[in-house]
């Protein structure tokens, strides 16, 4: 299950989503809003989306990581909105019966999730802010009709 | 023909527009919006360069055909997690 | 830190342990009793532990851990005792500046944990009990006064 | 010379012990150790060739002295996490 969410993120919750009797590994991958970036101090954080393509492409990315591995359960959730020191942004667990794959489906998961999901993040440091240097996600080429 | 523009991040900030309704001609390709858009909305223009597109929920090349209420974002360079 | 336990191992606990407002990244992993070993259906677990070598073989994992990758964080638990299906046998948080790292130093300390730490589980089934087939832990050769 | 004996796992179980004491000579080393064991102890005989000794909570090979009070552990093949 994929998510996009205002609300706080409880580990919890996001963890009770991948139990699953059958499954012996568990990885969870949080990311956690920082008190620096780039030397500067951070006071809290924006995260703005294009909500209606973000859940578009944060589904994508879940099949896409059950596709490559053997995955019993996932689960992923962004966050929204204004967040302060220490709240998660993201969280991603995966459950496989061998952790060697759900340590690499995580890995795969937020790695593909910074390049593809349309989610912006803004710092605000004590004398003002800005928006993070982001990537500039791939496009396929049109396909041209040309058969 | 017209076609529905959504604004995010500093783009959105530098327009001070979320959403927006443009006229286009048949066979506009992305590209040519781009210079539509440089025209409308100078202060972006800078910034048009490393802008990439979506069409209906997906990342477009800038050589797609624009299609009729289509929904067209305006992406600045991703950093979510 | 590490810890032995024969308490329930509460995942929110685990975390409050890598809480740091300096960390942007933080990978868990989670081991859990499954419901079925090499095809036989599983109904609980128990582990039994060396206590007084296993808290040393876990502290110079978590120190091995940290000299190998930068950790700003780290907790490893083990528990020990009779535990239900889905129960957490095993956490390991692992809180860096930068996903890369915490993924490969949670990886690692999971790994190396089952080669050197001295714990021992057997499964029961409806109809009887086994020891897991376990692995010899590597041991360094005595060094002979050859010099 | 004495040394202290723990049991864990399948071994405490066959030879029905958590702890033992037992009286060795002066050079006895972790192989001789071994025979003694296998003297006192017959049902745990055929796993003495896939146990582990440790001394005072580290690993410890076969060609180790022991020294008078060490704490031995007979560790089966470890299956922790």
């Amino acid at each position: 299950m994929v998510e996009l969410t205002s609300k706080k993120i409880s580990t919890d919750a996001v963890l009770e989503q991948v139990e699953a009797h059958s499954t012996g590994g568990v990885v969870l991958f949080l990311g956690r809003v920082r008190d620096h970036a780039e030397g500067r101090p951070v006071n809290k954080m924006a995260y703005e989306a294009y909500a209606e393509m973000a859940k578009v492409k944060l589904a994508e990315l879940e099949a896409e990581t059950c596709q490559k591995w053997p995955v019993k359960k996932i689960y992923i959730v962004h966050r929204t909105g204004l967040l302060e020191l220490g709240e998660v942004s993201v969280a991603i667990a995966v459950a496989c019966a061998h952790r060697k794959d759900a340590f690499a489906a995580c890995r795969y998961a937020i790695d593909r999730l910074k390049e593809t999901v349309p989610v912006w993040k803004k710092e605000y440091f004590s004398d003002g802010e800005a928006w993070v240097k982001g990537v500039v996600p791939e496009v396929k080429k049109a396909t041209p009709s040309s058969q | 023909m017209k076609i529905k523009l959504r604004f995010f991040g500093q783009l959105k900030e530098l327009t001070g527009t979320e959403e927006a309704e443009i006229q286009i001609k048949e066979n506009t390709r992305v590209e040519d919006l781009i210079w539509l858009l440089g025209e409308r909305y100078p202060n972006i223009r800078e910034f048009l360069n490393h802008v990439s597109f979506s069409i209906d929920n997906e990342y477009a090349s800038k050589d797609t055909v624009l299609a009729d209420n289509n929904e067209v974002g305006l992406l600045p360079p991703i950093s979510g997690g």
